[in-house]
């Protein structure tokens, strides 16, 4: 059983990096098509990733990354496609900070309560879609592309000065007023390389959180069982209904955790420039990271590395979207090797079967003459 | 077909097979489970390729890529499991991949008549796969061969799911068919009919032809010999357990179509209306599923339900199990209403559930064994503590199931797709034995399942039912059912329309009552209607 | 701290030569408005000046830290004056400004962040558009005319407020419709001109208005698409979109545009730094210095005499303060 | 228990319960009843927009590309591959469609456009067909693929292109567009004297007759055309066999693999002319950003329809005339729309008070309440709120209506050769 694992684990290594190895290639191949050096654009988005500030930036968005990520990946555990996360956080950031701003309680307090109400926000907004799917059988796939741009539209009505926004004299931009210190996250400092959001801690710490609910859990166990047959989870006691608008729920408190490394770390405020697109990233990265908390830390820091290091590849006469384009071969690369690495690996278990059916024959055959 | 040989990763599905198919005869090919039968039909039907061996057609050597190749030889065959798709109509899945034939129009639907009338096989164009029962989709896919002009036939299990008067219906086909000058190959674990029908026997064992046997003078036992080198092992148990006090009582259980939900049931009345919107209220009547059943199971009794599938089996397990609402009805489980509880209280409170379908009610075929373990018990010990699973003595007991039910299987980390079917089942019974259930719904606990696991199976419900576990039996195979059960009954449409003695009665007589020709309490070597008191019934007439 | 990613290459200032840079908007350089205005502003100065250039663009939904790094690497690699395109980039200026104070930032477009390093390029957007609308107004035949914004935001509001200002000063009983194509953050208004056309159409047809102005950058063109085939006035905006080669078929519609010289307030910053006299604060770029204005390329235009007075008196006017126009409306 | 009869209506042999075919004459009555409706709130609100000809034909080019999308989805899922890579193979039209077309001519950019959403198919059958990984995976990364390629390409093409930059390309020609003489007039003239229902008829025709691309009419006809070939063609039988059932078909001799590719691709290649309208008729150039997630709409607008390609239309329908409608005159559209919903409500209501459900029946006649109060009270609706028109509607019409849903059965599902039992 040991080596079995052994081997599953290198299985579970190669395909990826061999993968990585490809996509880098065919990166190459296009830069080389289109007449460019193949190599320098690749050797500077590693030079990048060597410096200090941009580690930083990586570790800071591929933290915002890993939490959007998460709520896609705890609908995917249940074959529910929240498309919604975009619109969740910004509007779970956007009510959070307006709450944060217009309410101040000693330090943790106030923090608590705005990651609390985010949570609640983006749980009720990826709850409607929920509900609508459970109770009118409407596709969440639809529903939940709908709720983004209502989002949209929501949040830019909210931000009004005449309804909760604040418009700063000489600015414009339309912000929610700026968070008391009170409420702002605690950072990692190093120096003169920026800081490390504190709440970047809590979306990974979050990923252990993840891993225990769903392995280890009831709860978990039952989300698990509905993702992988809806009707024998049904048969073993889940109530599918009742799941669906849970999971929702959950993946939508998750997702108004996306906002928050920023909101509480950096702009204190929520802005027409919020960060936007970070809900769609999730999906690919929960996509690339297989749903597993691992997986999608790994996945989490890629995508994060590649915008990162690509952003400087303009300043270096290089276009930037090579970066795209990278991440687009990777996505490709990555999965077909799971697959062919999966191909294999149910062969090789089949052969085990085999070889144990093979070699218990015999002993079948004595105990059918004895019944 | 000369050395056929066919590997799978690990498998020797067919190593050096030889078979020859005399024209104008029924052939008949038997083996145990995973003998390797199916592959071999696969392999002459184009839907494999063999990687050694040749196959002859008339004296000509042929090779098929593609069961395309194979149909334009006049090969067609009639899968094991059904090769329809749901969604579309009659019509469109038999013209399907033979379009050139008669179009897709009203040529072929004309066509498909014709064919019809001529077999008797009732089959209506238009209507959509899914609303057939199983019979129908058996006839329809029949229909498909027939339509196509094969000269061959491939019949693969087709009786399985059938009763005795539709296997006969079914084999004076055959014969009409032979008497046109075709081919039939029959594969058929039911030996009975094996002799009943065929000209010739081959019987395959572990992938080889182990011999032929001539249907004019060997015995279902001689085959069974054959076949596994061991005797029939058969079902019957006759000391009872049956004790008088009630483990679950079901009382005018009523069961709507879903989508539609009755308006005034109390009444009896069948005017339901659907849920959803639609434009003309009046115009759509749902119909019932069940229809006032009502039935009692004591400690230590083994009630068994006869029935053509899609009757109301279905419905009424899964009424029982939690898994739809009953339109009208009290389900009462060792003196507590659990009419209203959910699935998982239901199974905590000792329901077990050795499910019709596994793959889709009993199993997450793509998690290892011992999260299957887990499924269905998550709240129970030994699987979790406290909300919390316990994975460490999860594992161990799978390890037990695995060895006590000699579940044949590399580890309990294998995933339970890469389990053969028998296999799975006596994971199943094992998980559901383990949790001491005070009833236990057994939906063809061991179709599809070698003889070897059959037996075990077998044994570990009669263990139970000892301790006074109480069992609703489900079964197509009659020798099953009368074996097993203490009491027994029909279902036909919904309802329960006859009960008898399974010390008396014969499998030809319970399968007329299946059919809906008898109702009432049937008598051996008797079975016109006796009409029984259809008000309030005694505990007596429940324990038979 | 360790190595940053500035520290690597050489920079600009060790190798003796001057520098300025840009950090660009969402869009970026391509974008034949805004942040193209202020390339062009930069370019000139390359040749003008003689000084080596360096440019940025952000990425998608980037977020403040990722402004941060990018104003810090360009300062600390010595480009001076670093300029950043658009009002997004004010927090990071905030941040940035005080750690490098031997260099000029400047920011278009927002005069929130103040600093004694730091320079405020701002337009009197309103006051171009208060003569879009004084020249819409006296065009039209209908009484009604349009205003198409690209995306609700404060900036193109400002737009909004000075036309219909602009329109009612000069037609009282005049109606102005007006329409946005998308809410913030998205910002789909300024790329879409398919929207831009089914609006102006809008306008056009069931409101009645045979003028329409739109400030919604490239989705702008749709608009002057229906104008131009409806046979009605589009009025553009930016720059002198008369003269717009990918514009050409329509700009016989094209009445004129409201510009804004980005360009120039780019150029005159990077010279001023150059000259050793760094300007700072607040940096007003309205009617009187031509840093706003309505362009007269067009022939028609320049034909109605009545018009161009009108246009001509009102500019006076808000030069002398005696019209105050409105930043929001 | 045993009963002695069986009655013989006891239970009808299976029928087809719950399910009705709609018929031509039932499909006509109801889009009469909704263009009465609308007539009826036109009518009240004074919105006389609602039903114009140049709402109509506006409606019709902001639907046109969605459809289209939602077309080519309904190719794909119908042959069992979910397709979320419609984005990307749309932008890959608009690109490569305004990229021919600027320098070959309008129909060359419609040909090369549509080859470039092919292209994007083809790339998603290998990866989903050919590999079996996941097909959102493969459809997200497409998308990803196709956005940052063109923006690549950009930079060497258009951006050295007179009158293009890195974003956007030169123009291109429009291709021709007709108007039927006469009869185009005819309807303008009856839909301006704003009669009951008559008006509103002539608007919906006169938008179809007046200034139509003709890129237009081919995207019309490719529904009914997709409806023919898929349900009237056994090259359709096939195809959708697959999606049903891809073992079943394998078993008749039917090369699954074969179907899927063709669906796929023809699936990308709709998209990609969804794209080219976006590039060459909703406007004359590309530019980076165009399609701006209609082809995720697309999807939804397929779905919405339930895999069929006139549910699937009038999805994309309701899409572009409310989004029309909010374009052209938000603020005093939409507010008629309010009526329009809360009537809507009011007839919920009475359907399901007639059901005997009186929570449902409260529910509609609270929020009919509360919309006619805001109908009363305001005269507009704010901008945001306009925005979210379309969306809303179509949430509300999907949260209202029944759902049928009833996707091809092995949609989604990996599918090997020879693998079946
Ligand atoms: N597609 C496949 N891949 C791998 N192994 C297979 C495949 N199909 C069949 N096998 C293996 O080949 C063996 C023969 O299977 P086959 O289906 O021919 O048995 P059978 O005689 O038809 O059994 P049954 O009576 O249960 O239908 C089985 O042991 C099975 O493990
Ligand atoms: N499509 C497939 N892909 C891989 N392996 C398969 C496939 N089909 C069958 N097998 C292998 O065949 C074996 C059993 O197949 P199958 O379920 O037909 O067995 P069986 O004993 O005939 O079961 P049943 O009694 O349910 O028919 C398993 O070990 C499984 O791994
Ligand atoms: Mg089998
Ligand atoms: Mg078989």
């Amino acid at each position: 059983m040991k080596t079995f694992d052994k081997d599953r684990l290198m299985l579970a290594i190669a395909g990826p990096a061999l993968a990585l190895v490809a996509a880098f290639a065919l990166t190459m191949i296009v830069l080389g098509a289109t007449g460019i050096n193949p190599i320098e654009p690749l050797r500077i988005m590693v030079e990048n990733a060597g410096y200090e500030d941009i580690q930083v930036l990586i570790v800071n968005q591929a933290g915002t990354y890993y939490l959007a990520a998460l709520a896609v990946a705890i609908g995917f555990r249940m074959n529910l496609f929240n498309i919604g996360v975009d619109g969740q956080y910004r509007l779970a950031a956007m009510v959070s900070a307006v709450v944060g701003t217009a309410i101040t309680l000693p330090g943790p307090l106030h923090i608590l309560l705005i990651v609390l109400v985010a949570m609640m926000t983006g749980a009720f907004w990826a709850g409607i879609a929920g509900v609508l799917k459970a109770k009118r059988g409407v596709s969440e796939v639809v529903s939940t592309i709908m709720l983004n741009a209502i989002a949209t539209s929501l949040i830019a009505w909210l931000i009004l000065p005449k309804n909760l926004g604040v418009q700063v004299e000489g600015s414009n931009d339309l912000t929610t007023g700026e968070i008391a210190q009170s409420g702002w996250f605690p950072a990692l400092s190093l120096g003169d390389s920026g800081e490390i959001y504190g709440f970047t801690f809590v979306a990974f710490a979050l990923g252990f959180v993840y891993w225990f609910v769903l392995n280890r859990t009831r709860f978990g166990f039952d989300l698990r069982a509905s993702g992988a047959s809806e009707s024998a989870a049904a048969a073993s006691g889940v109530d599918s209904k009742k799941m669906i608008i849970t999971a929702m729920l959950i993946s939508g408190a998750v997702a108004g955790l996306s906002g928050m490394p920023v909101l509480l770390g950096e702009s204190h405020t929520y802005t027409l420039v919020f960060p936007v697109g970070v809900g769609f990233t999730g999906i690919t990265i929960a996509l690339l990271g297989r749903n597993s908390p691992v997986g999608i830390f790994f996945a989490a820091l890629l995508m994060a590395f590649i915008d990162k290091a690509s952003a400087g590849l303009d300043t270096a006469g290089y276009a930037k979207e090579i970066g795209t384009i990278m991440k687009g071969l990777i996505v490709i690369a990555v999965v077909v090797s799971y697959e062919l690495v999966r191909r294999y690996g149910i062969r090789r278990q089949q052969q085990k079967v085999g070889e144990e059916l093979a070699s218990g024959g015999a002993i079948k055959t004595d105990k059918e003459v004895a019944a | 077909m000369h050395g056929i040989t066919k590997r799978f990763p690990g498998v020797v599905a067919n190593k050096d097979i030889a078979i020859t198919v005399r024209k104008g005869t029924v052939h008949a090919l038997i083996g145990e489970n995973g003998a390797g039968k199916s592959t071999l039909m696969k392999i002459l039907y184009g839907m494999q390729k063999p990687d050694e061996g040749t196959i002859a057609i008339d004296g000509e050597q042929v090779s098929f890529n593609t069961p395309g190749d194979a149909i334009a030889r006049g090969i067609g065959m009639v899968h094991q499991h059904f090769m329809l798709a749901d969604n579309l109509t009659v019509l469109e899945n038999v013209v399907l991949g033979g379009e050139k034939l008669y179009g897709i129009g009203a040529k072929a639907r004309k066509k498909i008549k014709e064919i019809s009338d001529a077999y008797g096989l009732g089959v209506r164009p238009d209507a959509l796969v899914e609303d057939l029962g199983v019979a129908d989709r058996q006839r329809v896919e029949i229909l498909k061969v027939l339509y196509r002009g094969a000269k061959i036939l491939i019949l693969d299990e087709p009786t399985a799911v059938l009763v005795p008067q539709e296997v006969d219906a079914l084999f004076d086909n055959l014969r009409e068919l032979k008497a046109e000058g075709l081919t039939v190959i029959f594969i058929s674990h039911k030996l009975g009919e094996v002799l009943k029908v065929a000209d010739d026997i081959t019987v395959i064992r572990r992938g080889t032809t182990v011999g032929t046997a001539d249907p004019k003078t060997a015995t279902t036992k001689q085959l069974a010999e054959l076949m596994v080198g061991s005797e029939l092992p058969s079902p019957e148990t006759r000391e009872s357990t049956v004790t008088t006090t009630p483990m679950l009582q079901v009382e005018d259980l009523t069961v709507a179509e879903t989508g539609v939900v009755m308006v005034r049931h109390e009444t009896s009345a069948r005017m339901m209306l659907p849920m959803d919107r639609t434009i003309d209220p009046s115009a759509e009547l749902g119909r019932l599923l069940l229809d006032g059943v009502s039935f009692t199971i004591h400690k230590g009794e083994i009630l068994g339900i006869a029935g053509v599938e899609g009757n109301g089996q279905t419905e009424l397990i899964e009424a029982l199990m939690g898994m739809i609402s009953p339109a009208a009805g009290v389900i009462t489980l060792d003196g507590t209403d659990i009419t209203k509880s959910s699935v998982r209280k239901r199974r905590v409170g000792g329901i077990g559930y050795i499910p019709e379908d596994r793959h889709r009610h009993g199993l997450l075929l793509e998690s290892p064994l011992w999260e299957n373990r887990i499924l269905g018990h998550v709240t129970e010990r030994p699987n979790s503590k406290s909300g919390i699973l316990d994975l460490k003595a999860a594992r161990k007991d799978t390890e037990r199931i695995v060895r006590e039910y000699d579940v044949r299987t590399p580890g309990i980390e294998v995933t339970a797709a890469s389990l053969s079917g028998g296999n799975q089942q006596k994971l199943i019974v094992g998980r559901e034995m383990s949790h001491n259930p005070k009833f236990l719904i057994a939906a063809h606990p061991t179709r599809g399942v070698d003889v070897g696991a059959q037996a075990q199976i077998w044994d570990a419900i009669r263990e139970a039912r000892r301790e006074g576990l109480a069992v609703l039996l489900i079964s197509a195979d009659l020798d099953e059912l009368i074996g097993l059960s203490d009491t027994l009954r029909v279902i036909y449409r919904g309802r329960l329309v006859a009960d008898a003695d399974p010390a008396t009665i014969t499998p030809e007589e319970l399968g007329t009552a299946m059919t809906g020709a008898a109702s009432g309490h049937l008598e051996a070597s008797d079975n016109h209607s006796a009409g029984t008191d259809a008000g309030t019934e005694s505990p007596e007439d429940e324990a038979r | 701290g360790g190595k940053k990613s500035s520290d690597a290459s050489s920079s600009p200032s060790e190798s003796g030569q001057k520098s300025a840079a840009i950090a660009y908007d969402i869009g970026g350089r391509g974008d034949q408005s805004f942040n193209d205005a202020a390339y062009a502003g930069l370019k000139k100065a390359e040749t003008d000046l003689k000084i080596k250039t360096s440019e940025a663009e952000p990425t998608d939904g980037e977020g403040e830290a990722d402004k941060v790094q990018r104003l810090t690497e360009l300062a600390r690699k010595g480009n001076n004056p670093v300029i950043g395109v658009g009002f997004a980039y004010a927090p990071a200026i905030k941040k940035v400004a005080p750690k490098f104070p031997d260099t000029t930032f400047g920011i278009i477009d927002d005069t929130s962040v103040t600093g004694p390093n730091i320079a405020n390029l701002v337009f009197n957007e309103e006051q171009g558009s208060y003569l879009a609308g004084v020249a819409a107004a006296k065009v039209s035949k209908t009484g009604t005319v349009g205003f198409i914004g690209g995306v609700e935001v404060p900036l193109i509001k400002k737009f909004e407020a000075g036309f219909t200002q602009g329109v009612k000063d000069t037609n009282p009983n005049a109606k102005v419709l007006s329409a946005y194509l998308t809410q913030p953050p998205n910002f789909d208004g300024f790329a879409k001109p398919d929207l831009g056309k089914a609006a102006a159409q809008g306008q056009l047809d069931a409101g009645g208005a045979d003028v329409v102005y739109a400030a919604a950058g490239l989705a702008g063109s749709g608009a002057i698409e229906a104008a131009s085939a409806k046979g009605k006035w589009a009025i553009g905006v930016d720059s002198d979109q008369y003269n717009q080669a990918g514009l050409a078929k329509y700009k016989d519609s094209i009445l004129t545009s409201v510009t804004k010289d980005v360009e120039d307030s780019v150029f005159n910053l990077i010279k001023s730094v150059e000259d050793g006299k760094p300007t700072t604060g607040e940096i007003r770029y309205g009617l009187d210095k031509d840093g706003v204005g309505l362009a007269d390329s067009n022939p028609k235009y320049k034909e109605m005499a009545d018009v161009i007075a009108a246009v001509e008196k009102a500019k006076a006017d808000i030069i002398a303060k005696k019209i105050n126009v409105k930043t929001a409306p | 228990m045993s009963t002695s009869t069986v009655s013989a209506t006891s239970a009808a042999p299976k029928k087809p319960g719950g399910r009705k075919k709609l018929t031509l004459p039932w499909i006509m009555l109801i889009v009469a009843g909704a263009l009465a409706l609308v007539s009826v709130v036109r009518l009240i609100s004074g919105a006389n927009d609602l039903t114009s000809v140049g709402q109509v034909s506006g409606a019709l080019s902001l639907a046109v590309p969605i459809g289209l999308a939602g077309l080519g989805g309904l190719w794909a899922e119908r042959s069992g591959v979910v397709n979320i890579g419609l984005e990307g193979m749309m932008i890959l039209g608009t690109w490569f469609g305004a990229w021919a077309g600027y320098q070959w001519g309008p129909w060359t950019g419609v040909l090369v456009g549509i080859a470039g959403g092919a292209a994007g198919g083809l790339l998603h059958a290998i990866i989903t067909v050919t590999f079996n990984v996941n097909h959102i995976v493969s459809g997200v990364a497409i998308n990803i693929l196709a956005l940052g390629f063109t923006q690549y390409l950009s930079n060497f093409t258009f951006a050295e292109a007179p009158g293009g930059s890195s974003k956007q390309s030169p123009q291109v020609e429009p291709i021709y567009k007709v108007t039927v003489p006469g009869l185009s007039d005819w309807m303008a003239d009856l839909q301006g004297k704003h009669w009951f229902f008559v008006s509103d008829l002539a608007g919906v025709i006169g938008g179809l007759v007046t200034e139509i691309s003709l890129l237009t009419i081919v995207a019309l006809l490719l529904i009914p055309a997709t409806w023919w070939v898929l349900w009237r063609t056994s090259f359709g039988l096939r195809l959708r066999s697959c999606g049903e059932n891809p073992i079943a078909a394998e078993s008749l001799g039917v090369n699954v693999y074969k179907y899927k590719y063709i669906a796929v691709i023809v699936s990308g290649a709709l998209a990609g002319l969804g794209g080219v309208y976006l590039s060459e008729v909703a406007s004359p150039i590309y530019q980076e950003g165009q399609t701006g997630g209609r082809g995720y709409i697309g999807l939804a607008a397929m779905i919405f329809g339930n895999w069929m390609p006139g549910g699937m239309a009038m999805g994309a329908g309701l899409f572009g005339f409310i989004d029309s409608l909010k374009l052209r005159g938000g603020a005093e559209n939409v507010h008629a729309m309010l009526l329009l919903i809360a009537i809507l409500l009011v007839l919920v209501c009475v359907w399901q008070l007639y059901k005997k459900k009186y929570i449902q029946a409260g529910v509609a006649a609270v929020f009919a309440a509360l919309l006619f109060l805001w109908y009363a009270t305001t005269d507009s609706v704010p901008s945001q709120f306009v925005d979210a028109a379309p969306y809303l509607t179509t949430l509300l019409v999907l949260a209202l209506s029944a759902q049928r849903l009833r996707m091809p059965k092995a949609d989604g599902m990996p599918y090997r050769k020879g693998q079946g039992k």
